[in-house]
């Protein structure tokens, strides 16, 4: 985590969360949050029952505002905290200096293979991987994809490359949250898991025409 | 996860000599010397051979199974998809009568031949077990009945599992 | 002496399906262990099944037998009661027998 | 990416069926409502859905093929010695451990595992009781037990062939774990809690796998551990003998490697952390038949 946005991240969305409770609009939750003996010796858990290891640090159990609340509402929160956030995740975004969004769509296919990356057995500061087809259906000819995100095969053909859809594939990759807030989806930039080449690849094999993903 | 699937030595004939006069026959001569197998049991023909091939066609040449024709009598049952390569599970049968020797093959792994079954008078021609798979190809299955070879053969994707890390 | 097998034996309409666990990693002498180094090649080459006293089947065996290794088949004959004799031999020379009684 | 949805092909025929959007938006404000509400029809079309896709239809032939021959039957077999082996300082064998029915009855335990025990004060799984058992009546030193808990090529650890003789023990027994002490309802209501706590680098909790019905990575089944239906599948058929690793992995173990892939620090092994995580998905599990050791790609 890029340790300095995310606390100034944080501070704002505390504020955020404070209103969602005081709405009242998601009863259990709030009452559970509410109670402060549970939420002290979760707390408690926290710090006793995990250890840092490798490149995984207790700070990793921290959250930001963005998955304070996204765990507080069970993914759906209301839309004037979601829209502020996702506001503040969209500014956050680091976009390519050259302007440029498509990389190789080789280099693409070999990161959206690659799980590995931030676990504990990880060598910290290694390259990643996007791991991507552990949600999602990407080229045709790897059967071995995930459900939990939607299908990408054909996504080039079927929405187009223009530059606005580079940019929006790009910036979805960088942040999801900055989309739809409580997605299951990593933000890989904003993590610091990918770098922007290797975003800009991934783009590449999504969007680019010679891309096994667009083929007809 | 990396699947290494090979054979343990190049095919030179030093290697084949040990595994004959070691691995092949020291079970049995071990038996055999306890009492617990009737001398019988010994065949001379019973040695390691096709281990070393790097064709599937070297393979079941070697283990005295050439020459095969495919055939609907024989049956191989194995997953369209394996989940992971480093157990593919495999059952062979078949209606044909008078078999006795039957081996199951790995088209593209390093090590080919898989394992060999001699069947006795009496032992039905049924074969469960489990392979070792390092890439997606073929499993190929070689049954000798009444001195002639039959096969059948079927593809297994072999697919990357988990979260990949 | 590797570990005990599981056998289980069972007859039915004249036939005895016998099933075999077998614990062994059965290394093929390519993988690389967590250091970068290569684990020697380490394998079941040979087993061999007998009622009471007769051979019921031998196998022998690769480094494309997968760990662990399982092994069914079936004869005709036996009856509950019956020893049931599974025997291996390893690359390394280690042998292991076990016994199952027909149930 | 929800929003550039393209085409959704292949095994992603199955969540469309069934359970209808606003039902499942629903479900994601109010789980547990939710789930009362969608049991039964959730699980038909998790079941029809697998059928229907050709992909999910040969991951399950391979593990029907798989389930013949599990060998994790050759830890069950290793615990079990380890159970009636006098061993530690104190040359005693496990024979007198209290699981929760009595010292010494270790048939139906795991079905109601974790639990109270009055002993220690303490809601616990298998392996933490386990560990009470070997430190009181073997004296083995705890942090001989929890320093290598886990199996690896080179090292068997003996927890987890007990384990494997303990769980084989219930095969068979309706999972029946106790929630009925505030202890135990304390310890679940943490566990539910460690479940959705979203945090780490990928914003990943328990839930961002396991909360939908018939979902996948890669080609692997997710159980929606949030349901009955997907908990009773699911931890009715751990521990599990691994073939991608040839070895036998307890519950502890599945609830590490979890944390590991959800980029989270490492879990304290047999901790109060995760044995409340394991409540929850045990006690979800309620109702179910116990049909473990698995076996598991």
């Amino acid at each position: 985590m890029r340790r300095g946005r995310c606390t100034a991240a944080r501070t704002r969305a505390l504020a955020v969360a404070l209103v969602v409770l005081g709405g009242g609009a998601l009863a259990p939750v709030a009452l559970q949050a509410a109670d402060p003996a549970p939420d002290a010796r979760f707390k408690q858990l926290l710090q006793q029952d995990f250890r840092p290891r490798g490149g995984a640090g207790m700070d990793r159990l921290e959250q930001d505002p963005v998955q304070k609340i996204c765990t507080e509402t069970h993914d759906r929160p209301p839309a004037g905290p979601r829209e502020a956030l996702q506001k503040e995740q969209l500014e956050a975004i680091r976009w390519p200096a050259d302007g440029h969004f498509l990389g190789d769509w080789r280099a693409g296919e070999k990161v959206a293979q690659d799980g590995r990356g931030m676990t504990w057995s990880d060598l910290p500061g290694a390259v990643s991987g996007g791991g991507c087809y552990g949600c999602h259906q990407i080229s045709p000819q790897e059967i071995a994809f995930g459900t939990i995100g939607p299908s990408l095969l054909q996504l080039g053909r079927k929405r187009g490359a223009s530059p606005q859809m580079q940019r929006y594939v790009y910036g979805h990759i960088y942040d999801a949250k900055a989309y739809n807030l409580c997605s299951t989806m990593p933000r890989f930039g904003f993590s610091g898991a990918l770098t922007e080449q290797q975003i800009k690849d991934l783009v590449a094999l999504l969007l680019d025409p010679d891309s096994p993903v667009n083929r007809p | 996860m990396t699947l290494h699937t090979g054979s343990t030595a190049p095919a030179d004939a030093d290697r084949r000599a040990a595994l004959r006069a070691g691995g092949g026959l020291g079970l049995l001569g071990a038996l055999t010397a306890l009492g617990l197998l009737p001398p019988s049991a010994v065949r001379a023909e019973w040695t390691r051979a096709g281990f070393d091939a790097k064709s599937v066609a070297q393979a079941l040449s070697d283990a005295g199974l050439g020459g095969g024709v495919n055939a609907e009598q024989i049956q191989l049952e194995a997953p369209e998809i394996a989940e992971n390569g480093a157990v593919v599970p495999i059952r062979v049968f078949t209606s044909l009568a008078g078999v006795d020797r039957i081996a199951i093959l790995v088209e593209k792994n390093p090590t080919i031949l898989s394992s060999v079954f001699e069947l006795p008078d009496g032992t039905e021609p049924s074969i469960v077990t489990r392979v070792k798979m390092a890439e997606t190809c073929r499993l190929i299955a070689a049954v000798r009945s009444d001195a002639k070879v039959y096969l059948a053969s079927k593809e297994v994707k072999v697919t990357l599992g988990g979260c990949g890390g | 002496m590797g570990d005990p097998m599981k056998i289980k034996a069972a007859l039915m309409d004249g036939v005895t399906e016998v099933k075999v666990l077998m614990r062994h990693p059965m290394e093929t002498g390519l993988r690389k262990d967590e250091s970068g180094a290569l684990v020697p090649a380490w394998f079941i080459t040979e087993v061999t099944a007998t009622h009471v006293d007769r051979v019921v089947l031998r196998a022998q065996f690769g480094t494309s037998v997968a760990r662990n290794p399982y092994l069914a088949f079936r004869f005709k004959g036996g009856q509950p009661g019956d020893r049931i004799t599974v025997s291996w031999v390893d690359s390394k020379g280690d042998r292991r027998s076990d016994e199952a009684t027909i149930g | 990416m929800a929003e550039v949805t393209g085409a959704r092909a292949g095994a992603a025929t199955h969540k469309a069926l069934g359970v209808g959007r606003a039902a499942r938006a629903i479900a994601a404000a109010w789980p547990w409502v939710a789930a009362i509400l969608l049991w039964s029809g959730a699980d038909t079309a998790m079941a029809a859905g697998g059928a229907s896709d050709p992909v999910d239809a040969a991951i399950a032939r391979y593990h029907e093929m798989l389930d013949e021959g599990n060998p994790a039957e050759l830890d069950e077999m290793r615990g079990e010695q380890l159970w009636k082996t006098a061993a530690g300082p104190a040359h005693a064998s496990l024979e007198g451990c209290d699981l929760g029915r009595g010292p010494g009855v270790v048939k139906g335990a795991y079905a109601e595992l974790p639990r109270l025990f009055a002993d220690t004060g303490r809601v616990q799984d298998l392996e933490s009781r386990l560990i009470t058992c070997m430190t009181g009546l073997q004296g083995i030193p705890e942090s001989e037990i929890v320093a290598k808990p886990f199996s690896t090529d080179s090292a068997r650890s003996d927890i987890e062939a007990l384990v494997a003789y303990v769980a084989g023990q219930s095969r068979g027994v309706t999972m029946r774990v106790p929630v009925h002490d505030a202890k135990e309802k304390g310890a679940y209501a943490l566990g539910e809690r460690l479940f959705f706590y979203r945090a780490g680098p990928y914003d990943f909790s328990c839930a961002s796998c396991h909360s939908s019905n018939g979902s996948r990575i890669r080609l692997q089944e997710l159980p929606n551990l949030s349901t009955t239906a997907g908990a009773q599948r699911a931890y009715t058929s751990w521990p599990a003998y691994r073939v991608s690793q040839g070895l036998f992995r307890s519950f502890q173990w599945r609830l590490y490697d979890c944390f590991r892939q959800q980029r989270f620090p490492e879990p304290v092994y047999a901790s109060d952390a995760t044995i409340a995580l394991t409540m929850f998905i045990a006690a979800n599990a309620n109702g179910a038949v116990y049909n473990g050791p698995g076996i598991k790609r």
